[in-house]
């Protein structure tokens, strides 16, 4: 057991090492960019995870707190110097409103059932997305505006090192947070809120702690994101993103944070591959079309996604032991 | 006379537990068969599982000639079973006449006449007919419930538990109802109340922890003090 | 003395009828008692209010003399008041050893602790380990919820509740649905928490030899309302309550 | 006095509009406890297909009777394929209708490629009556007078038929409905179907009254009929009637008065009835 644990380590370790000396070996452009892309995403997608995967909460709001951090990093940038200092303070920016919108929004709204709660949430980003197009002294609404990134980050490598870094720091954090006392508590919420409750675990604040957790991360995604790009516009906020989310972290694997990781480089590189087909065939310019089918299917026959699909053959292989007797049925819902 | 129903050897899981573990028993045309048993044994999954509602994982159910285990609910409904259940099944925000009304297949003057005939066996329902069925007590609720198994032509009428939580008098008012039922059509009654189950049935069935112990004519139940400080917990 | 559990003329009501009706009743501490009745006479809705699953539409709930109105389910957990459900209700995903530490961490007070590894809190995972020794079920301790017998996760409900370490333990049927090879074990580990003597234990249950067994005294409900309360033998004497719940007319009939 | 009219109309026919969508919505849940987040997709193709049924055919009302179509089919589709497989299990039933959404939008780009296109009002009902100072735009009333013909039939069909029977029945207790012998599924079908079509109806009507369809049309209405649904009571078919023309009339009068909040607005009634009272203004289940 332990030894499998170290062997995970390892390979973990492999593996960021090898990214990390990429840029050094390789001259490739594309390659760098589209990599730090996956590595912003897998922040976000794993920032999802906590809600879906460890807390069975299903959001259709997260774009929010992505586009507060994409835009209090792009704003502040833009008004004052684009020096690392103003960056690294706008990223906390970013964290602290998203923190506290994501307290004050969590407090209302989680006590409420699923449906309402994924409503709710749709609503409330909507709000944030008006809120962005009108304002337009702020965020020059949908047309958005370019800013100038620290002079440290022109050259991609460095940036493409920053990223790597974060999406590092974030897992093991996350990993952490997860692996704690707490982050128990959080999958018992998802197990079965009502037993959790009469345990004595007051299972609102452990949600609302979920929520703000996610919030904050997902702000953090949205600063480097908007700092790849020197450039923001209210698509920072739009439901694309929450979808994004979504579907990186359900194709992965919910609940595992490795598995949103790989589920953000799957569809990036995907919808590289696929817009890149679109010269050659027009159909593939709806690549997104591919992506809603394979969600969909994902969602009925491949629920655990590729991590939590790889993890369960090498657990019944491990434990041969039959299953109760519990033959499922289609029965109806009470 | 002939066998109505028939349950082989029946098992049924309800998600991932184990409720009926083997219950068998026979109801022939005619008769008033009780199940018998004491709280959770398992006599309200039976009827559950003759109607469908949680389908049997094995065994077999016969019922006219015909194996009924793997039909969905409404097929087994449509063929001739009436279902009382225990919580009665009222639509609360539809009057008492709706209710009736959502029952009847057929809306043919057989129907209406058996219609006629349970208001006069409740003449309550007929005084509270526009009245919403939430509204009602529980007593009334009970026939309610009843009248409606009753408006459709059924063979067989599975009822749950109909003295449950009603006062002395009401439960008289039901079992003559039930024992005027009785004449015309088949009838397998759950009752925890064992003086008015040993006043109406004909033969009884005992489970206990999800398994048939015994079955046979009621009044040799009732001189059977053992069997009944057993399973009962009489005495 | 004053006694760890008390009702006053508590009541709810579902619609029209009256599920819990009136009902005064107080258990002092360290007593086992049963509760008894016939379907649908309450029991279940009586321990859902003091609980705090749900609501008195009328009277209180004490707890050593303290006033419980209003508080939560979760409070009332906190305070000493444990329970365990008819329906087995653990986490069905997680292992058997991690159902038990969950609840011994809520006993532990560790609650917002994320920093550290939850395997660093070695003495979580003593105490699991113990209590599911109690309950006979170290051999699954690595096996999920999922996968153990229904007898086996009552044994583990009833791991969990002691786990919490409640002064008081509201066992709701804690046999029911079990095959009678399972019943014994259950019946044991009762019997075990009742020979150390340090809890207050209310039991709804409808095995009479069971109850005769264990209880100091028993409680009849009937159609919501407190029909008698005594000790075992006096229970059994008692003619209204051979009445109630075997039937209205049964002298009758034996007449 | 003549603005307030035409607030007013203008209010009650968006009222409307979001009505049809939202009773749609309503019923399916009120059933069958699920949420369907595609709805918005099949308004979308109601739009699409109606303004292009319309060009095929020049007459408004085939286009009407074409969208009804297309939703009806869809909506056939959808119960079948996305619906079904996931009875009973909320979280996934979120997931997998909003990602049928996407599949829906996604589709309406490559059927009818991906810019919007513009909607003619029919000859017949564009233009206005004056009277006195009061301008009356003669498609929104149109709109208004539809939507009030549809609420009164389907009002008719729940009370006064056998099937509005078994579907208010079924609301409070689908297990019952059963153990009557009735199947369930199939009237989960129909009032599916039917939820479709209102929604494609909801569509075709709105192409004219905005004058534009896109894609995207689908998303941005549906929140608005989520909302309507939140308000009214989920199950409530009156409910979500009198909430959507609350909607409806709060968003024409901020959109005049403070064209800042109009949005927001609704938002904000939905975040309060959410709060005070989670299920809604009216209750269906009994």
């Amino acid at each position: 057991m332990k030894s499998a644990f170290q062997v995970n380590k390892i390979l973990l370790f492999i593996i960021v090492a090898a990214l990390a000396v990429f840029p050094f070996v390789s001259d490739s452009r594309t390659w760098t960019i589209l990599l730090t892309q996956i590595f912003i995403f897998s922040i976000l997608a794993m920032s999802y995870d906590i809600l879906l995967g460890y807390t069975g909460i299903v959001s259709f709001g997260h774009a929010m707190f992505f586009g507060m951090g994409a835009y209090a990093t792009a704003i502040m940038l833009d008004r004052f110097e684009p020096t690392v200092g103003i960056f690294v303070l706008s990223i906390v920016v970013g964290m602290c409103i998203a923190g506290i919108i994501s307290f004050l929004v969590g407090l209302l709204t989680l006590r409420l059932k699923s449906h309402f709660f994924a409503m709710l949430t749709m609503a409330v980003s909507g709000l944030f997305l008006v809120l962005a197009e009108k304002w337009r002294t702020l965020t020059f609404g949908n047309d958005g505006f370019t800013f100038r990134a620290p002079d440290f980050f022109k050259d991609r490598m460095m940036y493409y090192l920053l990223v790597l870094g974060c999406l590092v720091l974030v897992y093991l954090f996350l990993r952490r947070f997860v692996d704690s006392p707490l982050g128990r508590v959080l999958i018992a919420v998802r197990e079965n809120e009502q037993r959790t409750k009469s345990l004595g675990f007051q299972t609102l604040h452990y949600k609302v702690i979920a929520s703000v957790v996610a919030g904050v991360i997902a702000s953090l995604a949205g600063s480097l994101y908007a700092v790849s790009l020197r450039f923001v516009n209210t698509s920072v906020l739009t439901m694309d993103i929450t979808l994004d989310a979504l579907l990186m972290t359900i194709i992965g694997g919910v609940g595992t944070l490795i598995g949103p990781i790989i589920g953000a480089g799957v569809i990036e590189l995907a919808q590289h591959y696929l817009s890149g087909l679109a010269k050659e065939h027009p159909i593939f310019e709806r690549w997104i079309i591919f992506f809603g089918i394979v969600y969909i299917l994902a969602v009925i026959f491949f629920p655990r996604g590729i991590v939590g699909t790889v993890k369960h053959l090498f657990w019944k292989r491990k434990n041969p032991i039959k299953l109760a007797i519990a033959p499922k049925r289609k029965g109806l819902a009470k | 006379m002939s066998i109505l129903l028939k349950v082989d050897n029946v098992h049924t899981y309800i998600g991932q537990y184990h409720i009926l573990q083997g219950v068998s028993f026979e109801a022939k045309a005619g008769e008033v068969s009780v199940l018998l048993g004491r709280n959770g044994a398992g006599k309200t999954t039976t009827l559950k599982t003759i109607m469908g509602l949680t389908p049997a994982t094995s065994g077999k159910i016969t019922f006219d000639n015909k194996s009924i285990e793997k039909n969905p609910t409404y097929d087994i409904a449509t063929g001739g079973i009436g279902y009382v259940p225990e919580d009665q099944g009222i639509f609360g925000a539809l009057t008492v006449e709706e209710n009736l009304k959502v029952a009847m297949r057929k809306e043919d003057d057989a129907a209406l006449a058996r219609q006629e005939y349970v208001l006069e066996l409740f003449p309550d329902l007929k005084k509270y007919w526009k009245k919403d069925g939430g509204h009602l007590s529980g007593g009334q609720k009970q026939m309610l419930s009843m009248a409606r198994a009753f408006v459709n032509e059924s063979k067989l009428l599975l009822i749950d538990e109909p003295s449950k939580g009603l006062a002395p008098v009401v439960i008289e008012k039901v079992m003559e109802a039930i024992n005027e039922m009785k004449k015309q059509t088949t009838i397998i009654l759950v009752e925890q109340n064992f003086i008015m189950a040993s006043k109406i049935g004909d033969t009884y069935t005992l489970i206990d922890d999800g398994e048939t112990v015994q079955s046979g004519l009621m009044r040799e139940l009732i001189d059977n003090e053992e069997l009944k400080r057993k399973y009962l917990g009489i005495g | 003395m004053e006694p760890i559990l008390r009702t006053e003329n508590l009541t709810i009501k579902f619609g029209g009828q009256t599920a819990v009706d009136n009902v005064n009743f107080a258990v002092p501490e360290k007593h086992f008692k049963s509760i008894i009745g016939p379907n649908g006479a309450g029991k279940t809705t009586f321990f859902n209010l003091i609980s705090g699953e749900l609501k008195p539409t009328n009277g209180d709930v004490f707890f050593r003399g303290e006033s419980l109105a209003g508080k939560s389910s979760v409070s009332r957990t906190r305070k000493g008041l444990g329970r365990s459900f008819q329906i087995t209700n653990v986490f069905p995903n997680l292992t058997v050893i991690e159902n038990v530490r969950l609840a011994v961490q809520s006993k532990e007070k560790i609650r917002y602790q994320f920093f550290r590894h939850f395997t660093s809190y070695k003495d979580l995972q003593i105490q699991a380990e113990k209590l599911l020794e109690i309950v006979l079920l170290s051999s699954k301790a690595n096996a999920f919820a999922t996968q153990l017998s229904h007898g086996e996760k009552r044994k583990l409900e009833i791991a969990m509740l002691l786990a919490l370490d409640t002064d008081v333990l509201l066992l709701d049927e804690p046999t029911a649905g079990m095959s009678l090879e399972e019943v014994p074990a259950i019946l044991d580990v009762i019997k075990q928490i009742k020979q150390t003597g340090e809890r207050t234990i209310l039991l709804i249950e409808h095995k009479m030899d069971m109850i005769m067994d264990l209880s100091d005294s028993i409680m009849v409900l009937f159609n919501g309302r407190l029909l008698a309360d005594g000790t075992p033998q006096d229970i059994m004497n008692n003619e209204t309550v051979q009445h109630a719940y075997l039937g209205g007319l049964y002298d009758e009939h034996l007449a | 006095m003549e603005l307030l009219i035409n607030l007013l109309i203008n209010g009650l026919a968006t009222g409307m509009l979001i009505f049809l969508l939202a009773a749609g919505l309503t019923l399916i849940f009120g059933l069958m406890d699920v949420l369907n987040f595609a709805h918005g997709g099949l308004f979308a193709w109601g739009a699409f297909s109606g303004v292009w049924f319309y060009g095929l055919t020049n007459s408004f009302t085939l286009a009407i009777l074409g969208a009804i179509l297309t939703g009806v089919v869809l909506g056939f589709i959808t119960e079948k394929l996305i619906i079904k497989p996931v009875y009973g299990n909320h979280v996934q039933q979120i997931l997998i209708t909003l990602g049928f959404m996407i599949v829906l939008s996604e589709m309406l780009k490559v059927v009818f490629g991906p810019n919007q296109l513009a909607a003619k009002t029919p000859p017949l009902l564009a233009g206005s009556w004056e009277i006195g100072d009061v301008i009356i735009i003669k498609y929104r009333l149109f709109i208004i007078i539809i939507g009030f013909i549809v609420f009164g039939i389907f009002q008719f069909i729940l009370k006064r038929t056998k099937i509005g029977l078994v579907v208010r029945a079924g609301v409070m207790n689908k297990e019952m409905v059963q153990a009557l012998g009735i199947n369930i599924k199939k009237v989960f079908l129909y009032v599916f179907m039917a939820g479709a079509a209102l929604a494609a109806l909801s569509g075709v009507l709105m192409a004219p009254y905005s004058g534009v369809i896109y894609a995207e049309m689908g998303m941005e209405f549906a929140i608005l009929a989520f909302i309507v649904v939140v308000i009214g009571g989920m199950g409530s078919f009156p409910g979500s009637l009198l909430a959507a023309i609350l909607v409806g009339l709060a968003g024409s009068f901020m959109a005049y008065y403070v064209p800042a909040l109009s949005l927001a607005v609704n938002m904000m009634l939905m975040a309060i009835v959410l709060i005070f009272r989670p299920q809604g203004l009216f209750t269906a289940k009994g």
